[in-house]
């Protein structure tokens, strides 16, 4: 029977496969190659302003007074997308990972999310949206926001946004969105802690990464004046991320790996005791995310048009090439297969979404598939530590496929920087060294903060509590 | 009296159930229970991992009858049962010392 | 008990009853009484644009070269109906189905939800699209979008979409509008084939299902050239199908049948499992219903708050009137009875929700209440076809009901053509005739699929699968 | 180990008191220190235009046959707070109470909020509508909307809404944004009957209630010539309700308390059989809780871009609050608490979320937080009544909370009305004359309608049915 | 020693208990059970199909006791589980030959 | 032939059943089931309330075997699901009548 099964499987995956292919070469040729002709058209038609894009504002500083003029539709889409994006968090995220764990720590995996969406909040709203997004130095934003000082009456004054990055809605509307992407990175590092970290020690630890880690990152490669920021005239070098795959999904899988490390492996395992709930938190995460990459357009045009079909089909086919590799490995396509192969191609897709097109949407949802079925299994056994639910695999592996991939084909003509297969190597370069330059900082300042964590509190749930649940043992609660 | 007790498999549980009332049985208590034995289990694949699930689900069954009755009842439910494969379960046969229908205190036989 | 419960069913039925006869005289008089005065000025009020109307452009041909001017508004609300429909199928229809079945076979009913979502994306940017929507003959559209080719490029240069459908946003947006459309219709037949479909079979009959059944039927109706399309000036007759009850209701619901009657009845069945999933399952169909009915105004503006204002209305009516009857009839009112009367009645006015007033809502919602209950009851006994979840029951019945209506409250001074009620019976026809067609040649063809796949892989799967779960079975997985 | 627990979370609490303070200190001063010089600016920055709000209306009468000309992108994210709000009743507020009570009562509370969605969505149509939000007297409105007569012919004829409350978008979508008001209102009454109130008697109490207790009191609240209208000149005082605090909050709470006075307790209690999902229904309710007050801007502008971020703040602040709190109390942080401490800062935020800033936000949210986890508290014991799920710990109390903290933090330059803090002591006044009322009247007349349907056909179901649970006993159903 | 079985109606589970402790039974271990009996069952309805549903839930009582607290426990059961309505329950009593403490190792009486 | 039942905590399953296949037990039965003792429960909180659960979570083992195995399969079982803490649960051994394989019809010890 599971041989029947892996060949039919394989069947499916030739007359894939040769899809695929077919796709690659059909589509993007022609994405491309009638492009040039519209090279001058090409601005008005999209205004291409990302998150980091800026162009309408090549000095930070001055902008400072630049006045905000909302545009009702934007307003209406972005107003949107911050909705579509907690719900990501909350309770998509949750209920993604709270399907994955044993029944006697559902309680403790969806209360982490929760949380976690609370804290953050409080924290963005305190230091961490001024440290990222208004100008400072390249690594370091000001403190010009702290406390939200100034928002309030800057609208009275109908004065907008203190920096450039989006100029057609209200400040408050765009540290709204800013602040659910604050919100999911550090939900999705408890992938990786599940089942046995102190639920105190989860909230210093994310407490102080928020501030430390993420702030930071998000400065770099978002902020008007961050060294690495695409919207950055005078940048050292310009990584592509339009939607976070280097900032959200590489930061979160590193912080994970390094919470995995320290905390070790569950004293007990046992497989996923509810896909369902894992089906409904996919689900959310998919219809959420139009919000993360079709909002970072920050505008209802073309842009955010391109990005929601582009993440479409890579996620499609993410999950897709994810269930047919398991299918063929292992004799049976899984439900938490198809879904963890839906949320890979949409991490891959994150940093691409505003600079491809379909064909290479179509290639990084193959490269997503393929890549992060191999992250939770191969790499994960040569690993060889206990990231509970892949938060590394998926996340890490899926971010560097999708940060990689975007130096390949992103196309100049649509989001104004040409890639790999537009015969500019260069890129490639820049997204590697993005990519490491986040790997290491964030690998370190997260070994630094856990290792202090655990001599003051302690990171790990006693063996008892571990065995008990942690629902019932910090929570006092069970699911009858 | 005797106490009858069977371990099957579940979807024969109806099969069973109405061997038994049409052998004049009027009640039986049903548990879900996990059986592990020759039958041997299946895995649960999990991304990387595969989880061998040893205990198989059960259904036990537990029928107190007269002592004259018993054999006819072990018939009636080896019968239903039974499908010839590995894993059909086991029947055990306890002795029953006494019995008590709660709503009227009658013992014995006559509370069953 | 139950007479009592009865009686006090009757109660609320006769109190209800008269109401409705109130809303109908009072409110549907009103509704056109007023409007002819109003004629001159109902063009400006809203361009009536729904997918199918297409009165800004006759000539399907020239409109190829036509620039899209998006306005950000139309584009907001699209991007977010998107997401909307998107939401029905995964994780809605996903949750309304399992519900429904038996605990061991939820896995496999999720991810078939899943699975189509990713399956179906594919083959539409591939081919599905542009068949349906590229102008091409009266049956089938062109290949110009195949592989979605020029998407990008004509985004570069400012060229908008390939006809004149949707003038007021990108045409990547109105893609994935219809693309979630060309999803959720062969997720809806899940419903009859449920917990005995092999996993593979069903892979392939959706598949091809969805290039030879919907693309053409979608075509007829909605292309700028199909042949009963009612945006198409030469059309041989016009169908009213405001947001699919006959593209995607009737299509789906005569699919289910036709797998219903291969695959034979189910070995054993039983109670729905949960109807909380259940009831979450339909309460996200309703919400994103919005996307789907309001939506298919493809702008932001008087139409689609009028459509929504109507699904509200029909859907609450007929949840309420299905609810009512089972009372009536069987001494309780249930949580599946209620949940499936509102899908009933959001069913039978999508083909309505831009044609007909409050007063033609509320008669839809009851006569959608009434006689899908009839159809998951009697007429279910009366074909004696093992329909598992009522696919043909709900979806069939409810969108034939929804068609004819269509055109009895149709209301010429606002969706721009009368029905029956406003004294042109030929609508009638049009309706009937467009039912007739799609139901035969959907009938045939996935009769044809259904046996050929058949032959070579199987329909069904073993007895053993079948009694074990399919969950265990075919995906290795249980819920616990 | 609880000792340990209590000092950490008291640890927490210190470092969050300082934070909050700092917080209190620095931005409120910014906040409104900053904003009279730009006072001028303030108009055209955004028209405040809140339901109440009617600055562009002096005169309700006149407002009749004003034009009403929709601005798309007003409009689009009026129709997607429309399936926000809806989606916090259906399936939020059901799954939020569905995880709180015992496992055999679980169909019936999701059902009691389907229920009542359909059957207020029908009344609403019929009368509530009409009489709520059409010009009338100061304590009720016309008849002139009565089933939604004229609504279709006035889009046709582009005759917009018949009062000034909405001039940008159609009155159709506004209707349907303030019947999801109407419609989660008496939902919310259902958690201080769950478990024991008889389905039949539920929709005679809930229907009744809708006309004579919700319709009245939103006329006076909102009604463009309430007696307690804000946006009413003529208003003997005026009431600071943004979006709901008093009409929803309050209202549902003070009904709730008379339910559970008038019905007494339940036989048995127990745990929540399944705090996943309370957490998913808590989750859902705060992101549909954006279009309930982001959407009470009635525009896609700077006011509902506020109108979030204060929500955002203070929901995660009120949740964080609770949950120290019942950690230092109790010794354990529950998925329970955090998910009411949530629900309680979105009730206080609510009225106040057009009129204060984020240091108000921070404050509303510390308040409701505290005081409502004693509302579930210490004040339940004293009242000593068996409110089941806390309606009126959470939602009268919150209200209360929020109605006259927005009384505090009301800042003019933004909302058009001095608070307290900007030395305005009246307007506290007219806040507590407003609760006063509502309380008052919905008290008496809650308490009458529940006296006369306990006389006809009684309230409470038989012990037998407590007993054995309402899930088999009414509706004939079990969660297996 | 002595084990005795007790078949009853769920919502009397506290009441069975406390009568038990209140006789200075220190132990016993409680199922979750799904009965058949002369109680007849409930009908499930589902859109058009009804579904017949012949076993109620029920708890199953194991208490191990010393030999002379039988009759007292029987008595105990009895009294706090009796609706008088049927379905109310069983009492069976088997012989118990040896029972463990496995934290002691003690056995016989000592263990219970 | 004897029954040998035990209830112990959870997580002792497997390593208990582990002990007993090492001493050349081919099967058993294993009840979720929930355990009332000196170990006393655990209080949940929810808003204001807080409730006593004085039932805990136990796994009920039921094994049949030959009469001279009987204190392998207690040794073995003591030795696997003993913490030394209150509440590691009790072994209970009953006499065994008659035992059946359903498949084979196979009786007695044969059946085992
Ligand atoms: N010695 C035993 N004591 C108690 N239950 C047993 C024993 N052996 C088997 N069982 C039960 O009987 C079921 C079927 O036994 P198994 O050996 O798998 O197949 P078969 O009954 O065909 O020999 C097991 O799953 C277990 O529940
Ligand atoms: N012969 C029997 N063997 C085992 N359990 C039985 C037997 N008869 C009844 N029971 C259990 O006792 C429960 C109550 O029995 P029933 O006949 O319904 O009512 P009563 O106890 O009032 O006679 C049944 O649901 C079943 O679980
Ligand atoms: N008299 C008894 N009859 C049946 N089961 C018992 C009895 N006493 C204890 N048990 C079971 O054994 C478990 C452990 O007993 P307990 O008194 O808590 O700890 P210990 O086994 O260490 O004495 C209990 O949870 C219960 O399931």
């Amino acid at each position: 029977m599971t041989l029947k099964k892996s060949s039919r499987a394989g069947l499916f995956a030739l007359a894939f496969g040769i899809l695929m292919c077919l796709f690659l070469s059909v589509a993007h040729d022609v994405a491309y190659a009638q492009a040039p002709a519209a090279a001058p058209a090409a601005a008005p038609a999209t205004p291409p302003a990302p998150p980091p894009a800026c162009a309408s504002d090549p000095d930070p500083k001055k902008a400072v007074l630049e006045k905000c003029t909302p545009n009702s539709g934007d307003t209406a889409w972005m107003l949107t997308s911050v909705a579509l994006v907690l719900m990501m968090t909350i309770p998509g995220l949750g209920l993604f990972y709270a399907g994955m764990v044993r029944k006697k720590n559902v309680g403790d995996t969806v209360m982490t999310s929760f949380a976690v969406t609370c804290l953050v909040t409080i924290i963005y709203a305190v230091i961490t949206y001024s440290l990222a997004f208004t100008p400072g130095s390249p690594f370091i934003g000001g403190t010009s926001r702290a406390f939200l000082q100034g928002i309030l009456s800057d609208i009275s004054t109908g004065i907008g946004t203190p920096n450039g990055l989006a100029v057609t809605i209200p400040e408050s509307v765009y540290l709204c969105f800013q602040m659910t992407f604050a919100i999911i990175t550090p939900a999705l590092i408890a992938g990786a802690f599940a089942e046995r970290m102190k639920f105190s020690a989860m909230l210093w630890f994310i407490g102080l990464w928020a501030i430390l880690v993420y702030a930071p990152i998000a400065h770099w490669v978002w902020g008007s004046d961050g060294f690495m920021s695409n919207g950055n005239s005078d940048a050292w070098f310009k990584v592509l991320d339009f939607a976070g795959g280097t900032v959200v999904h590489i930061n979160a899988g590193v912080a994970g790996l390094m919470c995995a490390i320290c905390l070790g492996k569950r004293k007990d395992m046992g497989p996923p005791h509810n896909m369902v709930l894992t089906f409904i938190g996919a689900s959310l995460l998919w219809v959420g995310w139009f919000g993360f990459n079709a909002g970072s357009a920050v505008t209802a045009g073309m842009q955010a048009g391109m990005a929601m079909t582009v993440t479409q089909i890579a996620t499609a086919v993410a999950a897709f090439s994810w269930m047919l590799v398991e299918w063929a490995v292992r004799g049976k396509p899984t439900v938490i297969g198809i879904c963890s192969g839906a949320v890979a191609g949409l991490v891959a897709i994150t940093p691409a979404s505003g600079f491809v097109g379909p064909a290479g949407a179509m290639a990084i949802g193959v490269a997503a598939g393929v890549l992060c079925y191999w992250g939770v299994t191969g790499l994960k056994r040569m690993i060889g530590v206990d990231d509970a639910l892949d938060c590394f695999g998926v996340h890490a592996v899926g971010g560097i496929v999708g940060a990689l991939l975007t130096g390949v084909f992103a196309i100049e003509q649509y989001g104004g920087t040409a890639g790999l297969m537009e015969g500019n190597p260069a890129q490639m370069i820049n997204q590697v060294q993005g990519i490491v330059i986040v790997f290491v900082y964030d690998a370190i300042v997260s070994l630094i903060l856990l290792k202090i964590i655990d001599a003051v509190i302690g990171l790990r749930v006693s063996d008892e509590v571990e065995r008990e649940g942690l629902d019932l043992a910090l929570h006092g609660e069970v699911v009858q | 009296m005797k106490i009858v007790m069977a371990v099957i498999k579940p979807f024969k549980l109806d099969e069973v159930r109405d061997a038994l009332t049409s052998i004049g049985v009027q009640g039986l208590t049903v548990t879900e229970v996990k059986g592990y034995g020759r039958q041997k289990g299946h895995t649960e694949i999990y991304r990387g991992a595969e989880y061998a699930v040893s205990f198989l689900p059960k259904i036990k069954i537990e029928v107190a009858v007269d002592t004259k009755q018993v054999d006819k009842v072990i018939g009636a439910i080896t019968g239903a049962a039974k499908t010839g494969q590995i894993g059909d379960g086991k029947i055990f046969v306890f002795n029953l010392e006494n019995a008590v229908r709660i709503r009227t205190g009658e013992t014995d036989t006559a509370a069953l």
